[in-house]
């Protein structure tokens, strides 16, 4: 027998100044399933909670609606004081009749009726309310942070610095990333190695943090909390805890090829190093070319380790691990810049990317930070820049804009003038982006030094007698220009990471249509992702420089840190739920649902005389955050929403049209 | 119509943005005629449809949907599926012969009160014109 | 046509003895000779009922759901259409079935013969004529003045390639487009007009559930419009009610429906079903497009989205 | 199978040897075509720019026509392929555009098949086939292959190759034993539309892309687009003359068919003359 | 004979419509519906469904109750439209099919009240088949194109006047009330003679001899099975048949108000038999259909002494799979005759 109790709220006379409260105490008292019903000055007071609970006893509701503010103001309030009168708190329901009614009516006469029916409302609903019980889980408290770049380094480290594990997994032999790559960073130029190199080593050096190198994340199962990880370590054929990294087995191997490091613009050998900081710093066998592996011969190596640390039989390890968190810093990667046809790059050696231009700035560089052009190693005296390239272009790139290039190509050009003085650089460029602290200024800077700013497209770029012939268009003095140029750099866009999509599959978390991941919310939730206890740093989500990265990265780290500040997790109980006598199996759910928390379930019943196995959907309540979208895919009527059932909803639509 | 005959309207809003837009009407004393009644829901996605018609068999004389505006929704991708759904469904309800102007979709967000003031005023002197629904109504 | 049903025949017969199929989905001759009507086959001796269906062949694909697998079906282009929304449902799964696919002409609707069912000795399909033999002699009718209304807006007549028997028979017809007239029409009419006018064609309806039971994307397990609660649809069939239904069913068909016009065929009051279904899916196709390469063929167009679809919301 | 061939204005005028070279290139391979019965102008290059769904129209007809035939339509013309091209891709991508056309012609078209040019057709033959038909070697011929517009662009539809880095002409053309040479200026304009409306632009034009051609070591070039043939075949003012030959002039040449069959006597800067000094004619 | 000209004939039905409920047919389209009149009337084509709708509603309201239990509840019955039923243009099997349906609604121990006003004061107009479809086969039955069962007036169509011929009183007195629109004279004899000669083709075909008693052993026959597979389980046989008669009872709550109604259901419809506790003694397809013609052909045989079915021919045209009375009939005798041998 259903019991409902109402508690219409006087809210001094916020309400009861606009609305008979009287009248609409008596019109509830009819209400079918009401058995009382009374008024309260103040319901939120606690004297008016204290005749919830008191109510709740001596009449014997199962059921309370108050009809007051708005659930967005006090639901919380009442259903704690309901639970605290033994009445489980999902058996509550609020009727704004202040918000939606008294504060915007003045005319009591209309404004009573409506009470009345926001009233009839409530009522209708919950008295198809059934209990509902939030259930706890437990919070394993270790982060895995994915991609060992300066956003997961920063990462890690403030979250180890809170106190708890943190994991983090690298695929390249050495964190890093692409921070490493740099020679000096913008606006301040600071060489980057000399601000990243000792946050890589205090990485490595705290005892709450885990350095997994040529390690990748195979698969991702469970949910906030409680997430279980498989990992894979490729073999690095070094017993780490052998090695003393003194580089003699580098320097005899007699194989090599171009070294990723230094884009393909210097070699390294089958045993190697990327860069001499790396860290660990441990050198790696590549299996693929080193001969030990290709043709059964060599072995060199392993003869002058004087500390016996190269191991050939090493094995790949799979670790399967529990983590309550993941903070994804897989990074950004660089436009092929092939797809511009028209630009040469690939056929012109001299038409190189802004990364490889860092190689050759930097010291550690194959040219040791001498810029020569690759072709014939000539000095260059006129550098083109070309920005946009990939990026602000739907027709063989991205709409997006890459942020960093406008800055990075300024501080190139101001590099340029500083290594080799009396060189001239153009800068061919849509738009100049600088909106930063002391972005612009820097970009001023590079002006002032004699960097020839165009601004226009290139259309075509052309060797002729030694030389790179660049055509573009000067559009502010609206006609074709032709510089004849030794060497063109292509600031090419950030893009996201090749396997990015199938990262975001293993994260169960969504990504936009370039492969960048998805924040939860785009101004409120900028570091979460649709996945509870999954977030982001860095360029995985969008392009972005350092300082940015960096403060996602801090950001991120908070987010886990207050999750792990918790024992436990109470999931909210207004979760989806299949009936699965009617489930038909189409899974159409699974489709609309944005947090994969619909999965395929298999059963087996009785029909008829013979048993059958049939699937039908089935809602992984830790994941689901109960938006509904399935319910209404749902054709069958299977699927429904705990606390706003079909049931429910039907009900008070007609209650509102009585 | 008598200009004091008072339509219905069932407004099914979502809990994150449009009910806390009508909620934000309410507490800067944005006043609209009291026409509608709202029913809460999570999310412009639960919305199905068929509610719609519900509402007008029971009584309606108009109907308001709303939600988060496309890319802010609290669940980031549910009023994708609720534009998809009502462009086409409200689409057909007009090919069954309802007037077109009884049934409105708006994104308001948490802080447009007063777009939510605006919407209802509208939409409530549009039907006063009309007058009554009679279609799909059942009598009782 | 007479070897296309022995090839037809002896494929059937072959798939029961190679063990392909415990049971076969097929046509053969009803009480009336030329009405043809589905049968489940249990064995390859039964192979000889099976028939092309000529005339008045009802679409097969549903009667999948309780076949027992593996099951074989013959499927003509509409067929085939039903059977690819099954899978698509997951209500069967292809490694189940058994497909045997044959063109066809386009099936003639005795209906829209002006003779007497008895007086009809044979038919015969002669190119773009259909030739009625009864004890008279010989009638010549247009073919197409005589085919069931869905072949006119036949996707192809060509067997459906991912079966897996093809059988082609010597003759295809031209597929025509689909007809949007009709929804025009109601399109350019006042909304007052409109309602009038469905208002008229629903009380017809009888609910007898004709159109949903015979439709290939209808297949739910129970049809949420039979359930007590929560009461999508009241057993009353009273107007309110009538419009509840064909909006559900249509709606919940958008999207999904193949075109096949088996609700029309199956009505037994003659509602225009197929004008429902078809606003949904020309909507949907302007709205939306037929195929955009972001969305996964295996998705449902209202079963997902894109950031730039069209906006008319504010 | 085989192929519905259209050969549209130009090859019945201006462009005769490029209809002569590729009947006798096709015939030669043994490509089975038929020419498209009761063809018609596909609008190039006027329609499109008065009236969008009469530049649909005119080429839908004649892919109509061929989709009747159960063919795919080809065409050596680029100007042809891009609005054949141009109208398959529209009718295939505005149902209400389609629908407009289909009143106009009483048919509908379904898109069966991609309209082709006939590089596509010869490069479906492949490359190397081609090259095991070839009799005599154009050996030492240093040739620039010219792509100009129509072929490459616009991108969405007319998409023979890269439309900024384009090999295929070339590939097909170092079949004969001829070296295309590497230059950049082969997808240029060569402002054939405005060859009458601003005559001198144009020539400065074809003059540069014909010395930029000399200037990387080409002693001929190689189109496969009327409008470009014409062009630098007349407008060229530079220093040194370069004769500018269809590709399939020079397949044929290549096959040892008779220069006089695939018209090489009608060309403007003598296209001959090279030929009798490599011995290639 | 008292006869009217046919194109005169809307204006007695407008007249009659003044103190009756007119039911009979008229064109929807490109079908021929029975319904309540509407100023249209159609007495040349078979209508689609039967005129069973003229006492028994697909939908009926029972009753209206207002209140709650907590207030307390008052019913009141649902009213009757006070004027009595006049069915216009029943065909002969109509007719007679009413006589089936008044043993179930009126005989035996308990009489439906709702249906017992309706018929009371019903009086039912029947008019001769000149035209039988292939699909008629009422003669199997006993019926014929002039058959009188269940008639109260019968009329015969000579193609330009209606001769009305009353049978009972309830008959005379209607043709009497509207002898304004009739004129006296005449006997359309050509037209009596053209329906006793009327043959049925389909009837040819079949014969319901001792299929009562052969179905006695027949319930467990595979033949069951065979037939049913095909069915699709809608309800169109059923609702068309102008002797089905099966209806399902409901509330429909609208706050403190609600109605009860009654609506026709079929034993085709999956859930028909559908228990609260989920157990469903016909879960498939073959029960379902077993249960509808061992209703048919032998327990309406043994329980009221007649088929219940007249031949109408509606569910051959209804079902879009061809699983019907005539070939159900077939099959069944087929089935038959197997055992006997």
């Amino acid at each position: 027998m259903i019991r409902i109790g109402v508690f219409v709220c006087w809210c001094g006379s916020n309400i009861a100044g606009t609305v008979d409260v009287g009248k609409v105490a008596e019109e509830s008292a009819k209400m079918p399933g009401v058995v009382h019903v009374e008024q309260n000055k103040y319901t939120c007071s606690d004297p008016g909670q204290d005749s919830i609970r008191k109510a709740i006893k001596e009449h014997r509701l199962d059921r309370v609606v108050v009809a007051a503010c708005s659930p967005r103001m006090h639901e919380m309030t009442f259903r704690k004081c309901a639970a605290s009168a033994g009445l489980n708190q999902y058996l509550v329901e609020m009727a704004n009749i202040r918000e939606h009614c008294s504060w915007v009516h003045s005319d009591m006469s209309v404004a009573t009726p409506k009470a009345v029916d926001i009233v009839r409302r409530a009522v209708a609903k919950v008295k198809r309310s059934v209990p509902l019980f939030p259930s706890t889980i437990p919070v394993e408290k270790r982060a895995l942070v994915i991609g060992g770049g300066i956003a997961g380094i920063q990462a890690a480290l403030d979250i180890a610095e809170a106190g708890y594990e943190v994991t983090i997994v690298e695929r390249e032999p050495t964190i890093g990333g692409r921070m490493a790559q740099l020679d000096k960073t913008f606006p301040t130029l600071d060489c980057s190695s000399c601000i990243l190199t000792p946050k890589m080593v205090d990485a490595a050096s705290h005892p709450g943090i885990r350095i997994l190198t040529c390690s990748e994340v195979e698969d991702i199962s469970g949910y906030v909390g409680n997430f279980q990880v498989r990992l894979r370590k490729r073999a690095r054929s070094i017993d780490e805890a052998r090695c003393t990294a003194c580089g003699i087995c580098i320097s005899k191997c007699p194989t090599s090829r171009d070294s990723e490091f230094n884009m393909g613009l210097g070699t390294r050998k089958a045993i190697y190093m990327p860069f001499p900081q790396a860290v660990p710093n441990k050198p790696t066998i590549d299996r693929e070319i080193c001969r030990h592996f290709t043709e059964g011969k060599c072995g060199i190596c392993q003869k002058v380790c004087p500390s016996g640390a190269v191991d050939f039989s090493q094995e790949d390890q799979v670790l399967n691990e529990k983590f309550g968190a993941v903070v994804a810093a897989t990074g950004a990667t660089q436009f092929s810049v092939e797809a511009y046809g028209e630009y040469g790059y690939g056929r012109y050696p001299d038409v190189i990317t802004g990364l490889e231009l860092e190689r050759l700035i930097s010291s550690t560089g194959p040219t040791d930070g001498k810029i020569r052009r690759p072709s014939d190693g000539r000095i260059p005296r006129t550098v083109v820049f070309i920005k946009c390239v990939g990026s602000r272009d739907e027709n063989k790139g991205y709409p997006y804009c890459s942020k960093a290039c406008c800055m990075y190509t300024a501080k190139h050009a101001i590099l340029l003038k500083e290594k080799i003085p009396g060189a001239s650089a153009y800068v061919f460029y849509m738009d100049v982006r600088a909106g930063g602290k002391d972005y612009e200024e820097f970009y001023q800077r590079s002006q002032e030094i004699g960097t020839r700013y165009v601004r226009g497209r290139v259309s075509r770029i052309y060797p002729l007698d030694g030389k790179l012939i660049v055509q573009g268009e000067d559009t502010l003095l609206g006609q074709r220009v032709e510089v004849e140029a030794d060497l063109v750099v292509l600031a090419a866009a950030m893009v996201p990471q090749i396997d990015a999509p199938e990262m975001a599959r293993k994260l169960g978390i969504s990504y936009n249509q370039y492969g960048f991941f998805s924040e939860a919310h785009p101004k409120l939730r900028p570091v979460e992702t649709n996945t509870a206890g999954v977030f982001l740093a860095g360029t995985c989500q969008g392009p972005k420089d350092i300082p940015e990265t960096v403060a996602q990265a801090s950001a991120a780290a908070v987010k886990v840190i207050s999750l792990f500040a918790k024992s436990e997790l109470t999931t909210n109980p207004n979760v989806a739920s299949v009936d699965e006598s009617l489930c038909s199996g189409c899974l159409w759910c699974m489709n609309v649902c944005p947090y994969k928390a619909i999965e395929e379930k298999i059963i087996t019943e009785r029909a008829g005389k013979e048993t059958v196995t049939r699937s039908v959907a089935s809602v992984n309540t830790g994941l689901c955050q109960g938006c509904g979208a399935c319910t209404v895919a749902c054709r069958d009527g299977a699927m429904n929403l705990l606390g706003f059932t079909n049931e429910q909803i039907l009900a008070e639509v007609e209650a509102l049209c009585l | 119509m008598s200009l004091d005959w008072q339509p219905k309207i069932v407004g099914f809003t979502c809990n994150w943005c449009s009910y806390a837009g009508a909620d934000l009407a309410g507490t800067s004393r944005m006043s609209y005629p009291a026409s509608v009644r709202i029913i809460r829901v999570p999310c412009s996605g639960r919305i199905n449809p068929v509610f719609v018609i519900r509402a007008f068999q029971r009584g309606a004389d108009g109907v308001l949907v709303a939600g988060c505006h496309p890319g802010d929704c609290h669940y980031s991708t549910g009023n994708m599926y609720a534009r998809r759904r009502f462009q086409v469904a409200r689409r057909f309800m007009e090919y069954l012969g309802m007037d077109p102007a009884r049934l409105e979709i708006h994104w308001i967000s948490a802080s447009e009160g007063q777009k939510f003031q605006e919407v209802i005023r509208n939409m409530t002197d549009r039907i006063r014109a009309m007058g009554p629904n009679r279609k799909m109504r059942e009598i009782l | 046509m007479n070897d296309l049903r022995e090839q037809l025949r002896e494929a059937v017969a072959s798939a029961f003895s190679q063990g392909r199929v415990r049971s076969f989905v097929c046509l053969e001759k009803g009480f009336y000779p030329f009405a043809s009507i589905p049968a489940i086959l249990h064995s390859g001796s039964e192979a000889d009922r099976v028939q092309l269906g000529l005339s008045d062949a009802p679409l097969l694909a549903k009667y999948l759901l309780d076949a027992p697998k593996p099951a074989g079906i013959v499927v003509r282009q509409c067929d085939a259409l039903g059977v690819s929304r099954l899978i698509r449902d997951r209500r069967v799964k292809r490694e189940d079935l058994y497909i045997v696919s044959v063109s066809c002409p386009g099936v003639v609707d005795t209906a829209k013969i002006p003779v007497s069912p008895y007086q009809i000795t044979a038919l015969e399909n002669a190119g773009d004529a259909l030739l009625v033999h009864t004890a008279l002699g010989r009638t010549e009718l247009p073919w197409a003045s005589v085919l069931l209304d869905r072949c006119l807006s036949c996707v192809s007549g060509s067997a459906s390639p991912d079966a897996d028997v093809v059988l082609e028979g010597e003759k295809e017809k031209l597929p025509a487009p689909v007809d949007y007239s009709g929804i025009d029409k109601v399109e350019h009419m006042t909304p007052d007009e409109r309602y009038a006018m469905w208002e008229k064609e629903f009380a017809k309806c009888i609910r007898c559930f004709a159109c949903r039971n015979a439709c290939p994307a209808c297949s739910c397990r129970k049809c949420s419009l039979d359930l007590a609660e929560p009461e999508w649809l009241s057993p009353a069939v009273t107007l309110p009610e009538q419009f509840m239904f064909h909006f559900t069913r249509a709606y919940h068909v958008a999207g999904r429906c193949v075109g096949c016009g088996e609700c029309e065929r199956a009505c037994p009051v003659g509602l225009p079903l197929m004008k429902l279904n078809r606003k949904f899916t020309r909507d949907i196709e302007t709205l939306f497009g037929v195929d955009d390469a972001r969305i996964p063929r295996d998705v449902e167009v209202l079963g997902t989205f894109l950031p730039d679809d069209p906006e008319e919301f504010c | 199978m085989g192929y519905a061939y259209y050969p549209g204005c130009s090859l019945h005028g201006t462009a005769k040897e490029y209809d002569m070279s590729s009947r006798a290139c096709l015939d030669f391979l043994g490509i089975e075509y038929r020419e498209l019965p009761d063809w018609s102008c596909c609008g190039a290059s006027s329609a499109h720019s008065v009236d969008h769904t009469l530049a649909v129209s005119l080429p839908a007809r004649n892919l109509i026509l061929a989709e009747q035939m159960n063919l795919p339509l080809m065409t050596p013309c680029t100007a042809c392929y891009s609005r054949l091209r141009g109208a398959h891709h529209a009718l295939r991508s505005d149902p209400g555009l389609a629908r407009k056309v289909l009143t106009a012609l009483g048919s509908e078209y379904k898109g069966r098949y991609e309209p082709l040019s006939i590089l596509d057709v010869l490069y479906q033959y492949g490359p190397e086939a081609v090259g095991e038909k070839v009799t005599k070697k154009l050996k030492e011929l240093k040739v620039a292959c010219y792509y100009g517009c129509l072929l490459l662009r616009p991108p969405e539809y007319a998409d023979f190759d890269d439309p900024e880095n384009p090999g295929k002409m070339e590939r097909l053309v170092e079949t004969t034993g001829a070296r295309a040479v590497d230059w950049p200026h082969r997808t240029e304009c060569c402002g054939a539309s405005l060859s009458l409306s601003d005559t001198k632009l144009v020539v400065s034009l074809a003059t540069f892309i014909v010395d930029m051609a000399a200037r990387h070591g080409a002693e001929c070039i190689v189109t496969a687009c009327p409008m470009c043939q014409a062009n630098l075949d007349m407008r060229q003012r530079g220093r040194t003359k370069l004769p500018v030959y269809y590709v399939t002039e020079l397949l044929g040449l290549a096959f040892g068919l008779e220069p006089k069959r695939l018209g090489l006597t009608t060309h403007m800067v003598n296209a001959m003359g090279l030929l009798r000094a490599k011995q290639l004619a | 004979m008292l006869h009217i000209p046919k194109h005169k004939l809307l204006s007695l039905l407008e007249h009659a419509s003044g103190s009756w409920q007119v039911f009979c047919p008229s064109r929807q389209g490109p079908t021929v519906n029975f319904g309540w009149f509407e100023g249209m009337v159609d007495p040349d084509l078979i209508p689609v469904n039967s005129c069973k709708g003229a006492f028994l509603p697909q939908t009926e309201e029972l009753f209206t109750y207002r209140g709650t239990p907590e207030t307390g509840l008052s019913l009141a019955a649902g009213v009757d439209e006070q004027k009595p039923v006049l069915v216009f243009f029943a065909r002969p099997c109509d007719a007679r099919a009413f006589t089936l349906l008044d043993r179930v609604f009126l005989e035996g121990e308990y009489a439906d009240d709702r249906y017992k006003n309706r018929r009371a004061r019903s009086v039912v107009v029947t008019v001769g088949c000149k035209s039988p479809l292939d699909t008629c086969f009422c003669t199997a039955f006993g019926i014929g194109p002039d058959s009188k069962a269940g008639s109260d007036v019968f009329v015969y169509d000579d193609g330009t006047s209606l001769y009305f011929e009353p049978l009972t009183e309830e008959g005379a007195g209607f043709v009497s009330s509207h002898s304004a629109y009739l004129t006296e004279g005449g006997t359309p004899v050509s037209v009596m003679e053209e329906l006793r000669r009327a043959e049925l083709p389909l009837a040819g075909r079949i014969s319901v001899e001792g299929m009562a008693e052969a179905l006695d052993s027949m319930f467990d026959d595979p033949v069951w099975e065979k037939m049913s597979a095909r069915c699709r389980g809608c309800g169109a046989c059923t609702y068309l048949c102008p002797t089905c008669h099966c209806f399902s009872v409901f509330d429909a709550p609208r706050g403190v108000r609600g109605k009860r109604y009654r609506s026709w259901d079929s034993c085709q419809f999956s859930d028909f038999m559908l228990m609260a506790g989920g157990h469903n003694p016909r879960p498939t397809r073959k029960e379902r259909v077993r249960q509808r013609f061992m209703h048919k052909f032998n327990y309406s045989v043994k329980r009221q002494g007649d088929y219940l079915c007249v031949g109408c021919g509606r569910c051959i045209r209804a079902c879009s799979v061809g699983l019907h009375a005539a070939s159900a009939l077939f099959d069944l005798k087929e089935a038959g005759r197997c055992k006997g041998c």
